[in-house]
């Protein structure tokens, strides 16, 4: 989850992270209460990048220019994300910009100092400048001390960029970050910083056990109305919009082969969904066959879908379940959403109890064949077969 | 790593269901699982499996413990992990899936500390055909022989050996280094193992989109591993920069290639390395049939 | 520094740690806003143990007695300590008690978890229940578990009691305490838990680096009108109030030393100051020449103290400096001292620039001694020979 | 313990005026101080001292390192500590005094994994008369000889070795473990140390009140020790229940005896173990001598 340069603020601020002083905007009007002096810079908050050469960052001196650039900005698609808050912030006279990161890395399956001397725009530019230090062991500030001097800092400025990097660490750690940045990190002439730009990324999974992270992220979907209900069940994946397959599948690899090889014989996939293998350790969360019994009406409800293809291979519940929550689905559900539009069910399954299984679903008419390519044949069949939908 | 089918095996995370389905699963194995951990279930036995409170409990009654599973929720798989380790366990399977990448970062420092192994987290384990099954691997679509498979899934290695066995190609060994960010063991360390392992005759490399493992085996498969290695790689036609479930966690932020991570990377790299690929899991078995001729 | 049980319980539930609702009471008047509904209990605010058996705990049903309560509590003293605040916290019914501590252990030199069944008043008395966990290498919960487990708990009091435990920890920890205990824990019936009393040991060195610590640090500092600066230059301890000698060292052993020297030999010490040994690693805080001259002061300011013996040995500052900072004592400060009382100063100093240390000495009339046994028995004689003071 | 008269010697926290006084010291006695250690003094030179921002780069220059010296502020002795044990240095003596208890904590779990000696906080060091000084020693008061001393304090320590010197009895070692509750070395190690020491011919051990490091040792001393032992005990007459600036904290909530850690308490277990006890720092060379004769 990336948070917006606004929260990452907030977060650097009460790490005692040095930043400028900043409100944020959500409408025009707030403009008129602005408690920061003029220069001020008004930015667009979205998670592209870019936002500066798009025109999304905008230096004005009076109130009028403020609403005229705060009008704009909040039209500006940047990368297709329109903006929903603007931050107005006190400008920055930095005689020099810095780089500095903390990553999670998994190459070295540890956390990561990134630092670079020439920071801003030009970081990526200038690659070559860009330090690492691997914390290979528990944090402690010399780390962050290694990292300043392999920027080629020298005297107070070895303490103060330590510092910093110090406090990303720990925001880092404490808040389960996949990644903290500070692009750039100001420094004025006598040698003062300031963090005039920041990002965070939080690791979805660690999400949960942080109260004050749950509560942006579920603001956050509730605001980017984002599939939900499907994260709930498993990882969906949105393939290609003009698709008319849906891949259902136990497992990340698995459903990833499954969309090659529909792929690779010519069929088309909209989306795909993992239900996760296993039993669920979190009695709070569903189980296999309902992950699965709902899982295929999410795919069947979608009007553009025209075959799901549902590939089980070795889960927890035996071939017979499988086959009771799939002809449950097909005699209760299937009439009523045939009407709307005509989704065909193409189950593979391979594992004990196969031949039961097989003889559970023959009633519903839904095939349930052992072989993947056999089933991914048949999927790519039946989807070229069907008419076209009318939406 | 210690995987004689005598070796004693706990259950950390145990409860009525798991023990019904997973160790149910091993018993029929003849996996010796002598002992289960659930705090607060101490006293109660599951399927003959003795439940204590505590690992050194179970450890105090049963004796030396060669290899855990843990199946505790995700948040507290760290804690399960580093129990075992304060009791002395040097084989860690983690089964869990959905542990927060941090969590696996500390107890990496801590297992190398002690030198431990762990396998996992988000993985099936392994599976020695005919003889050990250590985890959830469904033992049902393996049988004994000389492939060794290494992967990051599970369900994906399963086609894998089901595909095999349906063509008669028994397996040595299957392990799943499990499909996170941060694993446990590395593609590396099982390739070497198959290498020096008498009983695998050919490997097969499982891969798929997401980190750079495969693009470092490639290369460790070109400079180090004598035997003859067939690749899969699944992701190719997924859409870029998406999670899959796996792979939480991007290391590339700045400094680093952008089609890092991509199946066509990985591709490549095995490509260059001159390892044969297949490109469906239903062509594994003529190519390892090519390769067995070879040698 | 030790908490009160408000402070203590404040702390308890920003952690997590179930307590009461309750309220301080600074004077009478709270009583007539309390939120709490009747019975209450009314606690003295005490650091000294055996409140409840002191008369410092009552339960009143309504709002005369609470007061009637109060006014007695707030004039009652136990063991010398009278409260400067009460709490007012809900009744609790407990079918059973429990006590859990984390404590530091200079013996294993790690962090020790306490647990017994029994707990309250009974927890002494029942020292064989008593158990304990090391914390050995990092904690993670399943320390506290062992802890649980070793107290007899079963089922579902292993995972409570071993939260708590794990949440009592995080704050020892993250705060820099030297104990943190609830006794008792109160045990519903249902199995809920409340930590009924607290006490919580902020470890003094620390407290420097906590911002809210050292806040409550200066309140409480404030309030007691204690011996601030004595601990700014190291640290006094009162040994005798109607002793009439004074002595200063550098090293808390050497001054221990020293007093037990001119205790054996008749002399009656009130107060010692231990200025510490070495440099000043912290430029913040005041020079070894700072401490020894503002030290003498201030044991010479005493009207009841007549010698004041210094100990200066193997000290960072070479005789002549020492010397030099005694000499400007007796030059400028001694004459206005002399006026009011007649404190006699011996210097005992072995090390480099003795000779020229005691030519420095002489024109001041401050005898330079270099042995210790012979520095104690002039201390012991002129002590004795003072004229009584008149206060 | 690596004691060696050439052995090299890393100063973290050094400043001008520190190396001016200790460092002067160090060097007259002929102790190899080679490099020190201050982040943002990097490249200047005290006394002959160069120094550098980081420990890495001190190694870098140098070459490997035998021993440290810990100057740093008290709340920067931990990490100070830890980039030595990171660098692979090996033996640490913590000179810095006011180090929070936990930080030591912290340091001590990862020294033991480490194998590293911490000696300190809160000490002088050690000093082996005519050959070496690491730490503050004040080497003036010291002759070389035959008595080993063992202490907690640091003043008190010079006492000590003022009476013995001016007796002419020449001392081995001196050590002071530091005053802290939670110290890096114990007595227990110590003792073991001169006990095996051929230049060492009589221990006296110098306690105070606090703590039960001498309660443990007189144990110690009786069960192992072959050498005689005198032991001087300062604060008998000290009230109950103060710091005196050492030994910040009690361990002793519950579950222990009220007087632990009083002179009292500390007496009675020496003389339990029939150890000589001076009553003052001058009796201690006449018990030195008595010890001797009947050796």
């Amino acid at each position: 989850m990336d948070l917006l340069e606004y929260q990452a603020k907030e977060w650097f601020r009460e790490t005692g992270i040095p930043v400028l002083p900043s409100q944020r905007i959500d409408k025009i009007g707030d403009l008129k209460g602005l408690k920061i002096p003029y220069p001020v810079v008004i930015k667009s908050q979205v998670r592209t990048g870019g936002r500066g050469r798009a025109g999304g960052v905008r230096i004005v001196t009076n109130t009028i220019d403020a609403i005229a650039a705060a009008q704009t900005i909040f039209h500006l698609p940047i990368l297709g994300e329109v903006p929903e808050v603007l931050l107005a912030e006190a400008k920055y006279n930095a005689d020099r910009e810095f780089y500095l990161a903390v990553v999670l890395d998994s190459n070295t399956r540890r956390p990561v100092l990134l630092g670079s001397p020439q920071g801003g725009i030009d970081v990526e530019s200038s690659e070559e400048l860009l330090q690492q230090v691997v914390v290979e062991r528990e944090f402690s500030p010399f780390y962050a001390r290694k990292l300043s001097v392999k920027m080629g800092l020298k005297g107070a400025l070895i303490g103060s960029v330590s510092d910093v990097v110090e406090k990303m660490y720990r925001l880092f750690w404490q808040k389960d970050l996949d990644l903290v940045e500070i692009n750039p990190l100001g420094v004025s002439a006598t040698g003062e910083l300031m963090a005039l730009d920041g990002k965070v990324t939080v690791n979805s999974r660690a999400i949960a056990r942080h109260a004050d992270i749950s509560l942006m992220a579920q603001k956050m979907a509730n605001r980017a109305n984002s599939q939900n209900y499907f994260d709930i069940l498993g990882n969906a994946d949105l393939v290609d919009r003009s698709g008319n397959i849906g891949i259902l599948g136990n497992g990340a690899g698995l459903v990833m082969a499954t969309l090659d090889l529909v792929t690779d014989g010519g069929g088309k996939v909209k989306t795909c969904l993992n239900i996760g293998h296993g039993s669920n350790l979190d009695p709070t969360k569903p189980s296999f066959s309902d992950r699965l019994e709902q899982g295929v009406e999410l795919l069947v409800r979608d009007k553009n879908i025209q075959v799901v293809l549902v590939n089980i291979l070795g889960s927890v519940l035996k071939g017979v379940k499988v086959a009771e929550s799939i002809s449950k689905f097909g005699e209760d559900r299937m009439p009523k959403t045939r009407n709307a539009a005509y989704p065909r069910l193409i189950v593979r399954f391979a594992g004990s109890e196969l031949d039961s299984a097989q003889a559970q679903l023959a009633p519903v008419a839904i095939p349930l064949i052992e072989n993947l390519d056999e089933a991914v044949l048949q999927t790519i069949r039946q989807a070229k077969s069907s008419p076209a939908k009318k939406l | 790593m210690n995987l004689q089918p005598d070796s004693k095996i706990l259950f950390q995370g145990i409860t009525a269901e798991l023990s019904a389905t997973h160790g149910g699963q091993m018993k029929v194995y003849g996996t010796k699982v002598v002992a289960g951990v659930n705090p607060g279930l101490g006293g109660q036995t599951f399927d003959d499996i003795p439940v204590f409170d505590l690992v050194e409990q179970a450890l105090a009654e049963v004796g030396s413990i060669d290899t855990t599973l843990i199946f505790v929720p995700a948040y507290q798989a760290l804690d399960a992990a580093l129990e075992a380790i304060s009791a002395g366990i040097k084989q860690i399977i983690i089964v869990s899936s959905g542990m927060p990448p941090l969590d696996m970062v500390h107890l990496l420092r801590k297992a190398e500390a002690t030198e431990t192994i762990i396998v996992g987290p988000n993985s099936p384990g392994i599976i020695v055909p005919g003889k050990l099954l250590l985890g959830t691997h469904r033992s049902e679509f393996y049988i004994p022989g000389a492939v060794g498979i290494v992967s990051r899934s599970s369900t994906l290695t399963y086609e894998i050996a089901l595909e095999l066995t349906k063509a008669g190609l028994g397996q040595s060994m299957a392990v799943s280094i499990g499909g996170d960010a941060i694993a446990g063991s590395s593609f590396l360390q099982w390739l070497q193992m198959f290498d020096a392992d008498d009983a695998t005759e050919v490997i097969v490399l499982v891969g798929e989109l997401g980190g750079n493992s495969e693009e470092a085996a490639a290369d460790y498969i070109a400079k180090t591993i004598k035997k003859p290695v067939i690749a899969y790689i699944a992701g190719r036609k997924a859409p870029a920069g998406r999670h899959w479930g796996h792979t939480g966690t991007l290391a590339a932020v700045v400094g680093r290639g952008a089609d890092v991570g991509t199946a066509q990377s990985k591709l490549a790299a095995l490509k260059f390395a001159k390892i044969p690929i297949a490109e469906k899991p239903s062509q594994i078995p003529d190519l390892v049939k090519k390769a067995l001729k070879k040698t």
